[in-house]
């Protein structure tokens, strides 16, 4: 498989017979199979020493086609294949869709519906937040805040079994509304997991926010200002980094997140260092809307009129959602037929790693391990 | 796991229902049903239910000052402006996309290219509908901005207007083919560098990768 | 408030805080390892799992009427349901039933689709088997579960 | 015959000195058993101690609590087939381990066990150690290079640099502790029997005499070490989030088990010289101020209750471990160990077992808690930038040396300086 791109021009190819000693610069590998790469990405650095001189990700490894297998599928048997997206926010893929196809049909989703899928989405923006704390941490050095993340992420997947049956790819939601109500005792565990989980990010924050290894290692490290964000498309935890203050949810409030109130954290200077504050503060805001989705959850119905066989009308409906790693859209053709005709995906990640040259140009070796933390891709994502 | 195609391409001819789109303009969106047609389709689907369905939703051509002004300087290069179930679109020609673009981009406000993505309709003559979709902070407004171009022609890059568009297009080039002119780095982005063929076409085939690969690997004809 | 920050800096002070976090969980009651083997949890009953085909359990015998339903829900078109036609009673009786459960991806279709309740995805989750075909399970695997000899050491 | 072989153990001098050949190989072997079981029993502490503070278990499959894990991966490890690499510049390949363990263990040559306990005491003791601990960063450089390939030659270059800048803050913590060495006899020493005396004789720790000086070498020292062997928040060199595994990248199997456990020995080396310099080596706690023989005794029943005390919870953890069939080995095991230990235990109550035994176990409990800090330190943690790093060794650990280095010579010079500290007897 010949490179025919002139970044590969490394040394080997440029004077065949000298080792990658003789060259000034060094053109290293780092993936796609690598500790911190947050799974199959390849990314090629070429090294001044440690300064970083440029670098190509090589993304595609876990390229599945989920476009092209949705054009093979009806609407409904899509829907667990979005799932395996982003895997850590597998909730978000869901309701993404499902909010989607109803925008299609034009169908209204009963309250109660629309309240358990923000109780559960905002617990899965928790879970995947968690996830990210403790891969990122990792990649910078402190192994245990991983283990207490994963412990408390432990409770909301234990929520999530309780409720639909599955821990990851859950397959909570189906188009229309939800399939299951919620199980007797769901809002006092939801409740339990709420108030174990605050003091929890506390002692986050006691471990690595005031750690000055931390504060070094994060601050002024990996800089993106908000226009370059918005040039570039990057939206979520890494636009709100940068000091915009814009969340989907707020913006385009969907699925009846207008009925909560809740805040959009912003930093400042648009570092590591800033998108880690703004992203625990996100973590309080999820609670918060958790425990007033529970205590307002209404009664009534859980699917709206929808036929069995979905056949939406020819048309195109552009849906878009604030997952956890940015803004998730689903740009949906159909053509009136069972199979969807053509289902985009706008994936956050995708678009987010874009950035990551931008951000790493001239820092060293060990910030791009940190950048790729902070962006928090999922390679499922990515891929596609 | 990729699915047999063949067993789509029966589901696909039999009831893609060929909405015709408004008369006299041919490469109009046919997405965009004709909001004068009767529309046949709901009566048809859902005949047992005592309550009739929601009015189908259909596009309401979309007046605006900005409409105006293009429809203005463009005539016929706008091809519609409509707005289906709440979200704004215009369908421009392909050549005046870009000009387009960038006016939205400088004098609208949009800073944000969202998504871009293309759609393939094999039966137009013009089968790649590039997508564009465009947010303005300011206003809190989507606006998708829709174009056609044929087999062999080369769509506008938006890098220049937004530096986010590069690895879109990008993955727009591996999956349909469509180049785009004067982007940096056109190259496929997920599919290995010498992958054969695109595959989100309608009409793409996995076996002509495999039969591409036994070839060159075993240097026989692939059995399949 | 500088010099306070310079002493914090100097005397290490927030160093020692994250010491003591760690230390704090030293204690034994803080570990939440579940030593498998010994220790099986017991999963929710909604959970996804093993799949099986009810017994009705006045009659003992399926509840399942070979329409098919689950064969077109599911996505990987995993299900073949054979079923001759009964002469006296004009029904459907099920021969044969198969599920590919290699390829399953446990997302509760099929047990949707069922108009009989009949599927049902069980919470059980130990399904390693030793061969690819032996992931295709007949009749008779759905109907009492995996046989399959558990080792005690 | 016997007074050859047995004669030189009435003599109160360390062997080396002596002159006695069989007992320095004896002894050689001994400190070379102890300290390759010591880096055994790390290897379970730090998984065990890590895994308690990470909320889970560690090793508990192999043996009663992973007891036997060690063992097992020593075994796992002679196993495994090491991989040289195709293009690697196999001697120095081969050599790299080999020279990183000669270092590591000939650094121990000098560590003063105990009154007579070490295998030789040079006058120049000090700087030996620290001369052969710098040794290794020619291996490990050796081991990077060699590897022919990317992350190995950063990490040993990375490892060069910073051992390197490390030993120039450690040297002048050093040299600070020794200048204490001469403030009762005027003379200082470098040998580490006599600096273990002078605290004696001066009656206080040198972590604790002219008050913030020494503790302040202590501290900076302390730091440095962490650096010297490439640990907890400067362990770049193997950084597993960039470097893969650093210089260790290309080696597996029995080479690598070699650099591991050299790099506990180094652990253990390093420490052993902070015991020694601040923490009054062999000295019980508060020699002179709870003089006396009811405090004697009691103190040295130190061993004996730190022997029964871990015989009881292991005793405990029988009890509580539970009775299916499965465990019922690791229960046996368990029960045998406990009682060992309690054997053991006893045996210490008894005086002359106690007195012989109390040196070696007060010098081994110090850097026993300084083997707890490492884990700490790497559990706690993260990982400092190359550059950040740098900027501690030269910006911050130096300059802070060098001025305790410059005020504890002023104060030890002019004592009417004394009423800034305690005065010395």
């Amino acid at each position: 498989m010949t490179q025919n791109n002139k970044f590969y021009e490394s040394v080997e190819e440029v004077a065949p017979g000298r080792t990658f000693l003789d060259s000034s610069e060094l053109v290293i590998n780092m993936g796609p199979q690598h500790p911190s790469t947050h799974g199959v990405l390849r990314v090629i650095l070429k090294l001044d020493g440690e300064k970083v001189l440029g670098l190509d990700c090589v993304i595609g490894y876990l390229h599945r086609g989920v476009e092209k297998i949705a054009e093979n599928r009806t609407w409904a048997q899509f829907n667990p294949y979005v799932d395996r997206l982003d895997y850590v926010a597998a909730v978000s893929n869901g309701l993404g869709y499902c909010l989607a196809v109803e925008k299609l049909l034009a169908v209204e989703v009963p309250k109660r519906a629309q309240y358990l899928r923000v109780i559960l989405t905002e617990l899965n923006r928790l879970a995947s937040h968690q996830v990210w704390l403790g891969t990122h941490v990792l990649d910078i050095g402190a192994v245990t805040p991983l283990f207490y993340a994963f412990r408390d992420r432990e409770l909301i997947l234990e929520v999530f079994e309780k409720y639909c049956g599955a821990r990851l790819t859950t397959h909570a939601f189906r188009i229309g509304g939800c399939r299951w109500d919620a199980y007797e005792g769901f809002a006092e565990e939801v409740r339990k997991t709420c108030d174990f989980i605050v003091p929890k990010i506390a002692e986050y924050g006691e471990l690595i926010t005031g750690n000055r290894i931390w504060v070094e290692r994060t601050k002024g490290v990996g800089v993106l200002s908000g226009d370059d964000c918005k040039a570039l498309g990057v939206t979520g935890p890494m636009l709100r980094g940068a000091g915009v203050r814009w969340d989907v949810r707020k913006a385009q409030p969907y699925s009846s997140y207008d009925d909560f109130e809740f805040d959009i954290p912003i930093g400042a200077a648009g570092d590591t260092f800033d998108r880690y504050m703004v992203r625990l503060e996100e973590m309080r805001q999820s609670i918060r809307i958790i425990r007033q989705a529970v205590d307002g959850l209404p009664e009534g119905p859980l699917m709206a009129k929808v036929p069995k066989m979905l056949k939406p009308p020819a048309g195109e409906v552009y849906q878009n959602i604030e997952a956890p790693k940015g803004e998730l859209g689903y740009y949906v053709v159909s053509d009136g037929g069972p199979q969807p005709y053509r289902v985009r995906v706008r994936p956050p990640s995708f678009i987010n790693l874009q950035a990551l040259e931008k951000m790493v140009k001239g820092q060293l070796v060990a910030d791009v391990v940190a950048v790729i933390g902070t962006l928090d891709i999922v390679l499922g994502e990515v891929d596609r | 796991m990729a699915d047999a195609p063949e067993e789509k391409k029966l589901e696909q001819t039999e009831t893609k229902p060929e909405t015709s789109s408004a008369p006299g303009a041919p490469e109009a969106a046919s997405a965009a049903p004709a909001t004068a047609l009767a529309p046949a389709a709901p009566a048809a689907a859902a005949p047992a239910l005592p309550t009739p369905p929601a009015p189908k939703p259909a596009a309401k051509p979309w007046e605006c000052e900005l409409t105006q002004r293009l429809k203005h300087v463009y005539g016929s290069g706008l091809r519609d402006a409509a707005e289906y179930v709440g979200q704004k679109y215009i369908a421009v020609d392909g050549s005046i996309a870009h000009e387009v673009l960038r006016i939205l981009h400088d004098d609208e406000g949009y800073d944000m290219l969202s998504d871009l993505t293309c759609v393939h309709w094999p039966k137009d003559e013009r089968p790649f509908e590039v997508v564009w979709i465009l947010y303005c902070f300011a206003k809190n407004t989507y606006v998708r901005v829709k174009a056609r171009y044929a087999e062999g022609e080369e769509a506008p890059t938006a890098t220049n207007l937004w530096p986010g568009a590069n690895w879109m297009e990008r993955e727009v080039f591996d999956m349909f083919g469509l180049r785009f002119a004067g982007h940096p780095d056109l190259r496929r982005i997920l599919l290995p560098e010498d992958w054969q063929g695109h595959p989100l076409r309608k009409d793409y085939d996995i076996r002509q990768q495999d039969n591409e690969w036994v070839r060159k690997n075993l240097g026989i004809e692939s059995g399949q | 408030m500088k010099v306070v920050a310079l002493l914090r800096k100097v005397f290490l002070l927030d160093l020692f805080a994250g010491l003591a976090v760690t230390f704090r969980h030293q204690t034994p009651g803080a570990i939440v390892t579940e030593q498998y083997p010994l220790e099986r949890p017991t999963l929710a009953p909604r959970y996804r799992g093993q799949p099986k085909l009810v017994k009705d359990p006045l009659t003992g015998e399926i509840l399942c009427n070979a329409c098919g339903a689950c064969a077109l829900a599911c996505p990987e078109k995993l299900i073949t349901v054979e079923s001759e036609r009964d002469p006296q009673t004009k029904k459907k009786v099920l021969t044969g039933y198969r599920f590919d459960l290699s390829r399953c991806m446990f997302c509760g279709l099929c047990e949707e689709a069922c108009p009989t309740e009949a599927l049902d995805l069980t919470p059980e989750y130990e399904l390693a088997l030793y061969s690819r075909e032996g992931m295709v399970f007949e009749r008779e695997q759905m109907e009492n579960g995996l046989q399959r000899k558990v080792y005690e050491k | 015959m016997k007074q050859a072989l047995f004669g030189y153990l009435q003599s109160k001098v360390t062997p080396g000195e002596a002159g006695d050949m069989l007992w320095a190989t004896i002894y050689v072997l001994l400190v070379f058993a102890g300290v390759a079981l010591a880096v055994l029993f790390m290897n379970w502490f730090e998984r065990k101690v890590m895994a308690h503070m990470q909320v889970r278990m560690g090793p508990m499959r192999v043996g009663p609590h992973g007891l036997l894990q060690p063992i097992a991966d020593a075994l796992k490890l002679l196993l495994k087939e090491d991989v040289m690499p195709e293009k690697s510049d196999k001697l120095v390949f081969w050599f790299a381990p080999v020279a990183v363990c000669m270092t590591a263990f000939t650094a121990m040559l000098v560590v003063p066990f105990g009154r007579a306990h070490a295998i030789t005491d040079m006058n120049i003791g000090v700087v030996f150690m620290l001369g052969v601990s710098s040794l290794s960063v020619l291996s490990i450089m050796m081991a990077g290079w060699s590897s022919n390939s990317h992350y190995p030659l950063l990490g040993g270059l990375r490892a060069g640099a910073q051992m390197v800048s490390y030993e120039i803050a450690m040297g002048l913590a050093v040299v600070s502790a020794v200048m204490l060495t001469s403030m009762s006899t005027g003379t200082g020493s470098l040998s580490m029997m006599e600096i273990v005396n002078q605290q004696f004789q001066q009656g206080r720790w040198f972590a604790f005499s002219f008050f913030p000086l020494g503790f302040i070498g202590f501290v900076v020292f302390a730091i440095a070490m962490v650096a010297e062997t490439n640990r907890a928040p400067f362990d770049l060199p193997e950084a597993e989030s960039e470097l893969v595994a650093g210089y260790m990248t290309e080696y597996s199997g029995f080479r690598w088990s070699l650099f591991f456990l050299s790099e506990y020995t180094a652990m253990i080396a390093v420490s052993s010289i902070a015991v020694t310099l601040w923490l009054g080596g062999w000295l019980r706690p508060f020699p002179n101020l709870l003089s006396g023989h009811r405090w004697d005794l009691a103190f040295s029943w130190g061993p004996a209750f730190v022997a029964l005390a871990t015989a009881a919870l292991c005793f405990f953890y029988v009890i509580k471990m539970s009775s299916i069939r499965a465990m019922r080995l690791n229960r046996l095991g368990l029960a045998a160990l406990a009682a060992v230990l309690g054997a053991l235990g006893l045996l210490m109550l008894l005086p002359p077992v106690a007195s012989r035994i109390q040196d070696i176990f007060w010098f081994s409990i110090k850097v026993a808690g300084f083997m707890y800090l490492y884990v700490w330190y790497r559990t706690t943690f993260p990982r400092y930038r190359f550059d950040q790093l740098m900027k501690i060794g030269w910006k911050v650990l130096l300059p802070v040396s060098l001025g305790v280095v410059v005020l504890t010579a002023l104060v030890g010079v002019r004592h009417e300086l004394l009423p800034l500290v305690w005065r010395v007897r």
